[in-house]
């Protein structure tokens, strides 16, 4: 269900052919978004949460989502916000003029990474030929995001659904992060 | 001839496939199933190299992964993988395989001459000698040396092979797959534990595969193994992996796995890897290597045709091929014998079982009587004849004194030994774990355990089906309740036969041979012979650390599983002390040797590390753009036109930005977001520079250092609010920068209201630099006032770039009316093209990195990296400007009051003119203050940056140098190899000094 | 490559994700200007460098990107109690002979 | 002590080298020596070596807690060169260069000294940059070094890519003709021959768990595995441990004790002339005689005692040896090993008195000790010989930490390998 609900903040973008597509795997380009960072104190959760539309998750590695906004825990104290490409200045206003007098940093990243999506049986496999982390469902259930490293990159990872991930790396990994996992797939498809 | 030595029937081999292969240029027959060892036994080869040291002929001597001699080097796409273990390649049809380290032939080897002069190469005799005449040493005699050691040759060409990796993590790891892996696989499974089994052999099963007499659960031990292997894999909670070794156990469980996926094909799909490396993270382990059989050390036991006993055992009843057609048994332990009536039943003849104990068991002894086998009590090998393959064996009697009576000879095409058996501790060993000596089994075996793993059956010296069976549903269940806390009712198999044996021996043979005239090998790929260990001790070499790289011992391609334990009972007989005081020799990993490509895995080329692009990429590559390699960044390093080199295309980029305008790509620059109440305290901390006065809307240079007084980065401080600053770093600093940042702000300064974040690839950014930028830039920008007044040096403003948001610096690093605008980046392209048009109309040009750094010269901009080595303080660069005095704390305030860094004489910033204009400075040229200097004069300094300034058509350089500011319009000198260059010594502010040209 | 327990993120990850960033618990001076040359020496360079057990700073560089503390034994490697920045520093004593080392 | 020789070879011969003696004794500790030297890996056996050779000292015992040149004397990629930037630290290792040049001759041992060149690559501006500071550096302080364009240095390195196309391209290097390599166990086994034969105590298996000090402070002895030695002079040479040691004084030490990686392929026939050194992708390679591809790798971020190093670091050198040298992917790695370097702020080593009378430490070697081993036990010998530095290795003294007075390879981008 979190699938659903990130599925229309995280969209294929519309001009981009797939980057992969095999019957048992995809990687798609995710069209752009706003990504704001908020930084603050304990005591101003509550009132970002509602000035952004989507509450603060508090559990480590956990996400909130809600109509056309999602929350993902960074830190203990820091949060990545996800709208609307173009809900970008009602967004930041928002929670600037709730915020107002609390200590807090909230600052426009939309442009510092871009994202995918890997989907599919084989996505979780994929992930793994370049990330050391455990994905089975127990151990990160759908929901959880997690900055980490793939092979030499520093990648985003959030699971959206039981076979759906979206991976975000700064722009300039990008070229890496996707070739690499292009290039690790191809095996799939050998006799 | 086809395969005169493979058996009628039997084997797990498909005799419905034939395969053809070739050895030395010579095509023989094999079947599927079989590995190159076998394939050559069945048509009678045995001789497949020659040694190390001496270039003696040498045969296969086991069957598995720990063979010392069958190293041969296998084709594949016209070129060639060395050192490849005969009894673990895989046959495949059309293999090609040669043998190793011999010349011209493997039959007619010149280098055998060695083993003649051998009296003279004993071991170490290359610390004794090549000494005379001293310069001998590198041009005559280490070449000659170097040519004749190595075994194979090296590959010649890039391998076009990819290497796989996959991470995963599991409940209970088992590497091996014999009767204990099996059965800790299938107990620790039942409970719904993840479990990978690994085994590095084609198939599973061990020494089951092997097992031609005993029965589990009343089936044969193949059928019994094809049967688990099928419950095994139909289970999603356990991952079968064979041709798979685990060959590294690291900190925290962490194991290494080697996938051989390709190498036994064909013709394999080139989309498939070769090799992929499983790196693995275990809650438990389970250690289910085995034991391997020992060579006994007797004279001349290295001729082709000596194989061990349970090698002989292997070849029969797994691959269908007799190792001979008389054979004689020598052992020193039960298990030989089972092999001697395996081979009897197939109809070899058995010539002789010699046992050296006194009273074999009469079970045993019983047998081999009713059929007529020849058994010789209290007897061993003293020698062997043949020379590329055994002809006849040497026997000799064990007398109550000790000494040996010849016993005369045997005839024989082969000869099975076998000293008693080894447990495979190398992985325990890896894992950190002490092994114990253990005087009943005269073996090291593990003790404690120190990470979470067990070892279980032969590899803790548990012999016996039936008991290695029970230690690993044991192993299996308590691995799979530790990982998980689960358990389950296994039904546990029951097996008949395959007793365990007794016996064993360690060490050299005693023998009524002439010592000094004869070979005992302990270690066959090094030739190390049991006089080379005994000598060893007689030098003084009392550790067994020193006797192994004295002798070269334990040092081969199998690192010593074979030699080890005899020759560490050689060395304690010959210092007279327990084994135990010897010590032994750590197991490192690799357990085998493991490619490198395996290691290196995806990182090559592009993948070798990131390739990091900024927007304006694709254009400087349409147009004509030379990159530089900036940290992973690839920077624009100039614009040369048609006919234009280097020199050229700097010098007309200089000109152009200095008479109109120049545009270039500042993205790469580290940006990072100070925010918060604190943010202006925050900066005062860090910064050498005072910030709180600093008015929204104005920008200041800042300087950043560590605390121990040196700089360390610079920037740029852009307040865009009262609480929200933009500042830049260096491209190369911006990540050391922030995680410093982050260190005393988490960890020193927690109280403060203040957080940073990197927005370096929020922005794409572009110079536009020169007396028209404003013009340039105006027709775009919206929003703000761009004039000098409203809009003065040293300004930021937030406004739009062609209707897209907008951060505007006007800074420049050239001297020259600056501005650099920041727009979010995936509108970076769209303002690079836009802009790059827009100076064609003003003339102007797009300018790289080297352009960037003569302009910044030109001014005495220094380059953090360049002009400082980090040993340079603010004082020492002319900065004391950027200190803030009246501050009372900075990073790097502290340390810059050390004693050296307020001395005399430190080495200061200046600018330096050659008398010829028209000479340039070599970068790093050493400065003195007088001419032609002896050798060893100490440098004043060094030249830091050079370059041909076409804005003062000459060439300037800046420089460190000892007292530097005090030296202004004297004369020093840069000694070359062709002689001194006069220099004088001026300010580094080349061009403009009073910056006129700023404020336009 | 050691598994390392961030005490933010409350996972145990692979030692890519973290930077290790020397010997705990040791503050910068306060009031640099009062304090010593040996001192400054103290504080920028002398390190325990214990061959035993130790207390060290990590940071969760590729995850949260908290600083932290971990107690580790710098022979065997095994890592003994993990703590969030600011909270004190377990007895080291204790905690090696719980851990039997 | 019997010269070796060829001659004495052949005549060992016709006795079945029955007759070689011992290449050092195995004494029991004396109640008192002049000199205790704690530490017999290269640099310490070197130390006792020229304190008798070259200043009459021959009371001295060598104490070594395993066995002797067991530690990374017997664990590094025994690279020798002297082109380091500084002109303390030229001179020091430039000072080595020199005592290597003769060095089998002098220990009737052969060490197998192998000026086989010694290439640094360059591939960025800056490397390049950093590596004409060096050679203008070393040219003037009279150290051997010289730049190679990448033509000329595949020309001396056949198998090297200097293709254009590889990630970091090689646009030069720099080449120290008399840097190579020797035979690490030799060194050892040279200078314990050569310093036993001169009646210097080697004491195996000998821990030492304490250094004792009289009321005025002054070093009285050591306390040993095997009971209280007495001495007035006390070398610390201890190398990773060196930390552990000191404290035995109460004396603290800016060292920080890293593992550090090595390894070798199996044996192949000569594909590889030379030793090959890149700083900006960390991997430095050469071919031992036996036809092995030695290859160091880099330290952990962690300090340990374990001697055993994660195999991310492996793979991180592995991966750019192969970049350079495409065609090794197919050759195997036998074995990999780890060492424990003593690392210090400014990557230099610190040869020097302490402020302990009678105490005197050499160590600090980080990654790049082996190179060192004749001048740094020449040099120490003398300091420890003459309670006073030798103008070599005066600068290299603990107390520059303090002053700031550094000698700081690391900040000019020249990691010591």
């Amino acid at each position: 269900m979190s699938d659903l609900l990130a599925s229309d903040l995280i969209t294929p973008d519309a001009g981009e052919n797939p980057l992969l597509s095999q019957p048992s795997v995809s990687i798609l380009k995710a069209a752009p978004l706003t990504r704001l960072s908020l930084r603050l104190r304990n005591q101003s959760v509550k009132d970002a949460g509602d000035a952004f539309g989507a509450a603060l998750p508090v559990t480590p590695l956990g996400s909130s989502v809600s109509d056309k906004r999602a929350a993902l825990w960074m830190g203990p104290d820091e949060w990545t916000l996800l709208a609307p490409e173009e809900e970008l200045s009602a967004v930041f206003d928002a929670i600037e003029a709730k915020l107002s007098g609390q200590p807090h940093s909230l600052v426009d990243v939309s442009d510092r990474s871009e994202a995918i999506i890997v989907s599919g049986e084989k996505a979780e496999w994929l992930l793994r030929t370049g990330i050391f982390i455990d994905f089975s469902l127990d151990a990160f259930p759908v929901g959880t995001v997690t900055r980490t490293i793939f092979h030499k990159a520093p990648v985003l990872v959030w699971r959206t659904g039981d076979d759906t991930f979206v991976i975000e790396a700064w722009v300039s990994f990008m070229d890496y992060v996707s070739g690499l996992l292009m290039q690790s797939a191809q095996e799939l498809e050998a006799a | 001839m086809s395969q005169p030595f493979r058996t009628e029937k039997g084997g797990r081999i498909d005799r419905g496939d034939q395969l053809t292969f070739m050895f030395d240029g010579e095509q023989m027959q094999g079947h599927k199933g079989d590995t190159l060892a076998s394939a050559l036994l069945a048509n009678g080869v045995h001789l497949v190299g020659r040694s190390f040291k001496y270039h003696r002929p040498r045969g296969i001597v086991t069957a598995g992964s720990e063979e010392p001699n069958a190293l041969v080097g296998i084709y594949r796409k016209g070129d060639q993988t060395p050192n490849l273990r005969a009894t673990q390649v895989e046959l495949y049809q059309g293999l090609e395989a040669i043998s190793q380290n011999r010349f011209p032939s493997l039959s007619f080897d010149v280098g055998a001459v060695n083993d003649l002069l051998s009296p003279l190469f004993p071991a170490g005799f290359y610390y004794k000698t090549f000494m005379w005449p001293k310069s001998f040493w590198d041009r005559v005699y280490e070449p000659i040396i170097r040519a004749a050691a190595g075994l194979g040759r090296p590959p010649k060409n890039p391998d076009h092979d990819s290497y796989g990796n996959i991470y995963e993590h599991c409940d209970v790891l088992i590497a091996g797959s014999g009767p204990a892996g099996l059965a800790a696989a299938l107990a620790a499974a039942e409970t719904g534990a993840k479990v990978i089994l690994c085994d590095e052999q084609a198939q599973f099963g061990g020494s089951l595969l092997s097992e031609a007499n005993a029965t589990i659960d009343g089936k044969a031990a193949g059928d019994w193994v094809s049967g688990t292997i099928a419950k095994l894999s139909a289970m999603d909670n356990v991952t079968l992996l064979n041709r798979t070794t685990a060959f590294g156990y690291f900190a925290h469980n962490y194991i290494a796995l080697a996938e051989r996926v390709t190498e036994h094909m064909s013709d394999p799909d080139p989309k498939l890897p070769r090799e992929r490396l499983w790196q693995v993270r275990a809650k438990e382990v389970v250690i289910a290597s085995g034991a391997i059989e020992r060579p006994m050390v007797f004279p001349e036991n290295d001729r082709p045709g000596i194989l061990l006993a349970d090698a002989g055992r292997t070849y029969l009843n797994r691959y269908g091929v007799k190792v001979g057609h008389k054979v004689v048994v020598a052992t020193a332990c039960d298990s030989a014998w089972q092999a001697a009536f395996d081979l009897n039943d197939h109809g070899v003849e058995v010539a002789a079982i010699c046992d050296m104990r006194e009273t074999p068991p009469e079970s045993l002894v019983s047998i081999a009587k009713a059929r007529g086998i020849r058994v010789e009590a209290g007897c061993v090998v003293t020698g062997t004849l043949g020379r590329k393959r055994i002809k006849a064996a040497l026997i000799g009697r064990l007398m109550t004194s000790g000494q040996v009576a010849s016993g005369g000879q045997i005839d024989c095409d082969a000869l099975l030994m076998s000293g008693g058996w080894t447990p495979t501790v190398s992985l325990y060993s890896q894992s950190r774990g002490k092994v114990v000596w253990d005087q009943d089994k005269g073996a090291y075996v593990p003790g404690v355990s120190v990470q979470k793993e067990r070892s279980v059956g032969g590899a803790k010296g548990l012999y016996g089906l039936q008991a290695t069976l029970e230690d690993g549903y044991a192993a299996g269940e308590q691995a799979a309740k530790a990982a998980t806390g689960k358990s389950a009712a296994v039904t546990r198999a029951v097996a008949s036969g395959g007793e365990a044996g007794s016996g064993g021996t360690l060490g050299a043979i005693p023998h009524d041979r002439n010592p000094a005239r004869v070979k005992a090998f302990v270690d066959y790929q090094n030739d190390v012979t049991a006089k080379d260990v005994k000598l060893a001790v007689r030098e003084g070499m009392q550790s067994i650390e020193h006797i192994k790289r004295y002798t070269t011992t334990g040092m081969a391609t199998d690192q010593g599983r074979l030699s080890n334990m005899n020759a560490l009972q050689i060395a304690s007989g010959a210092l007279e002390r327990p084994v135990t005081q010897v010590g032994l020799t750590t197991f490192r990993l690799p357990y085998t040797p493991t490619s490198f490509g395996l290691f290196a895995g995806v990182s090559r080329g592009d993948f070798f590390d990131p390739v990091r692009k900024t927007p304006s990429h694709e254009w400087a590559v349409e147009n004509g753009g030379v990159f530089e390699d900036v940290g992973q960044w690839k920077r624009t390093w100039y614009f040369p036109k048609s006919g234009e080199d280097m020199h050229a295309a700097v010098a007309r980029e200089c000109k152009m930005v200095r008479e109109t305008v120049g545009l270039f790509d500042a993205s790469t620059l580290g940006k990072i977001e100070v925010v918060g109440p604190d943010a202006a305290e925050f900066l005062e901390r860090m910064y050498t520079n005072p910030w709180k006065k600093l008015a929204p809307g104005r920008c200041r240079y800042g300087l950043l250092l560590n605390d121990a007084g040196f700089i360390v980065d610079d920037g740029v401080m852009g307040r865009l609010a009262e609480d929200r600053f933009h500042i830049t770093t260096t491209t190369g600093g911006a990540p050391n920068v922030f995680a410093t940042m982050e260190d005393y702000l988490q960890t020193e300064w927690p109280d403060l209201d203040v957080w940073i974040t990197s927005t370096t690839e929020q922005y794409a950014v572009a110079a536009v630099q020169g007396p028209k930028a404003r013009e340039v830039i105006a027709p775009f920008i919206e929003g703000i006032d761009l004039s000098a007044e409203k809009l003065p040096h040293m300004s930021v403003r937030e406004c739009t770039f062609a209707g897209v948001p907008c951060r505007l610096f006007r800074i420049s690093f050239t001297g020259e009316l600056g501005f650099e605008i920041n727009v979010p980046k995936r509108h970076g392209k769209m303002m690079w093209e836009t802009l790059a048009k827009e100076i064609e109309k003003h003339n102007g040009v797009p300018y790289g990195t080297e352009t960037m750094h003569v302009l910044r010269a030109e001014k005495g901009f220094i380059i953090v990296g360049q002009d400082t080595d980090g040993t340079v303080t603010p004082h020492d660069a002319g900065m004391s400007w950027a200190i803030g005095k009246k501050k009372h704390d900075f990073v790097g305030k502290r340390g810059l009051e050390r004693p050296d860094l307020v001395a005399e004489g430190r080495k200061q910033l200046v600018g330096l003119l050659t008398k010829d204009p028209k000479v340039k400075l070599e970068e790093g040229a050493q400065i003195t203050s007088r001419g032609a200097p002896k050798t060893g004069t100490p440098a004043e300094g060094h030249v830091t940056s050079s370059y041909y300034s076409p804005a003062l058509d000459r060439n300037i350089a800046l420089a460190i140098v000892k007292n530097g500011q005090a030296l202004e319009g004297k004369t020093l000198y840069v000694p070359m190899p062709d002689g001194s260059i006069e220099v004088e010594v001026t300010s580094p502010v080349f061009y403009d000094k009073e910056g006129a040209r700023l404020n336009v | 490559m050691l598994l390392v327990y961030c005490p933010y993120c409350q996972v145990e990850r692979p030692e890519t994700e973290f930077s290790c960033r020397g010997q705990a618990h040791i503050a910068r001076p306060a009031d640099p200007d009062t304090v010593s040359d040996e001192d400054w020496v103290e504080y920028l360079y002398l390190r325990d460098n214990t061959k035993g057990v130790y207390a060290e700073r990590w940071r969760h560089i590729h995850g949260c990107g908290r600083f932290f503390n971990a107690v580790r034994h710098t022979v065997s490697d095994d890592f003994l109690a993990f703590y969030k920045a600011g909270e004190p520093m377990p007895d080291l004593d204790t905690l090696a002979k719980e851990a039997g080392k | 002590m019997k010269r070796y020789s060829f001659l004495e070879l052949a005549k060992n011969a016709f006795s079945a080298h029955k007759n070689w003696g011992r290449q050092w004794r195995a004494p029991e500790p004396k109640a008192e020596y002049d000199v205790v030297i704690i530490g017999a890996g290269g640099h310490g056996l070197a130390t006792a070596y020229y304190l008798a050779k070259e200043h009459g000292i021959r009371n001295v015992a060598v104490l070594e807690k395993g066995w002797l040149g067991g530690g990374n004397t017997g664990r590094n990629t025994t690279i020798v060169r002297s082109n380091y930037l500084w002109e303390e630290s030229a001179a020091l290792y430039n000072h080595a260069i020199g005592l290597w040049q003769g060095l089998s001759q002098e220990l009737n041992y052969n060490v197998m000294y192998s000026a086989r060149g010694v290439m640094m690559l360059a591939h960025t501006v800056h490397d390049v940059q950093v590596a004409q500071r060096h050679i203008h550096a070393n040219r003037l302080a009279g150290v051997q070094n010289e730049w190679l364009t990448p033509e000329q240095a595949k020309d001396y390195c056949p198998p090297l890519n200097i293709k254009k196309d590889i990630r970091y391209p090689v646009m030069g290097a720099a080449l120290q003709r008399v840097g190579g390599t020797a035979r690490h166990d030799a060194v050892a086994w040279g200078y314990a021959r050569g310093a036993d034969d001169m009646g210097v105590d080697i004491i195996q298996n000998c821990l030492v768990t304490g250094i004792r000090r009289g009321a005025d402070g002054a070093v009285e002895g050591v306390d040993t595995a095997k009971g209280f030695i007495k001495a007035k002079k006390v070398g610390v040479v201890a190398a990773g441990n060196t930390t552990t040691v000191m404290d035995m004084a109460g004396v603290r030490m800016p060292l920080e004790s890293y593992p550090l990686q090595a390894l070798v392929s199996e044996p192949v026939k000569p594909a590889f002339p030379c030793v090959v050194m890149s700083n900006t992708i960390h991997a430095y390679i050469s071919q031992s005689d036996k036809g092995e591809l030695v290859i160091g790798a880099g330290t952990d971020q962690f300090i340990s005692y374990s001697q055993v190093g994660g195999i991310h670091i492996t793979n991180h050198t592995i991966d750019a040896i192969c970049e350079l040298f495409p065609h090794f992917r197919r050759m195997r790695m036998l074995r990999n090993w780890g060492g424990i370097v003593d690392v210090t702020p400014d990557r230099s080593p610190i040869l020097s008195k302490t402020p302990v009378q009678g105490l005197y430490v050499n160590c600090g070697w980080g990654t790049g000790g082996f190179k060192a081993t004749p001048g740094s036990g020449h040099v120490f010998a003398h300091t420890i010989a003459k309670d006073e530095p030798h103008r070599i290795n005066a600068p290299f003294t603990i107390d520059r930490f303090k002053t700031g007075r550094l000698i700081d390879e690391a900040a000019a981008a020249a990691v010591a390998h």
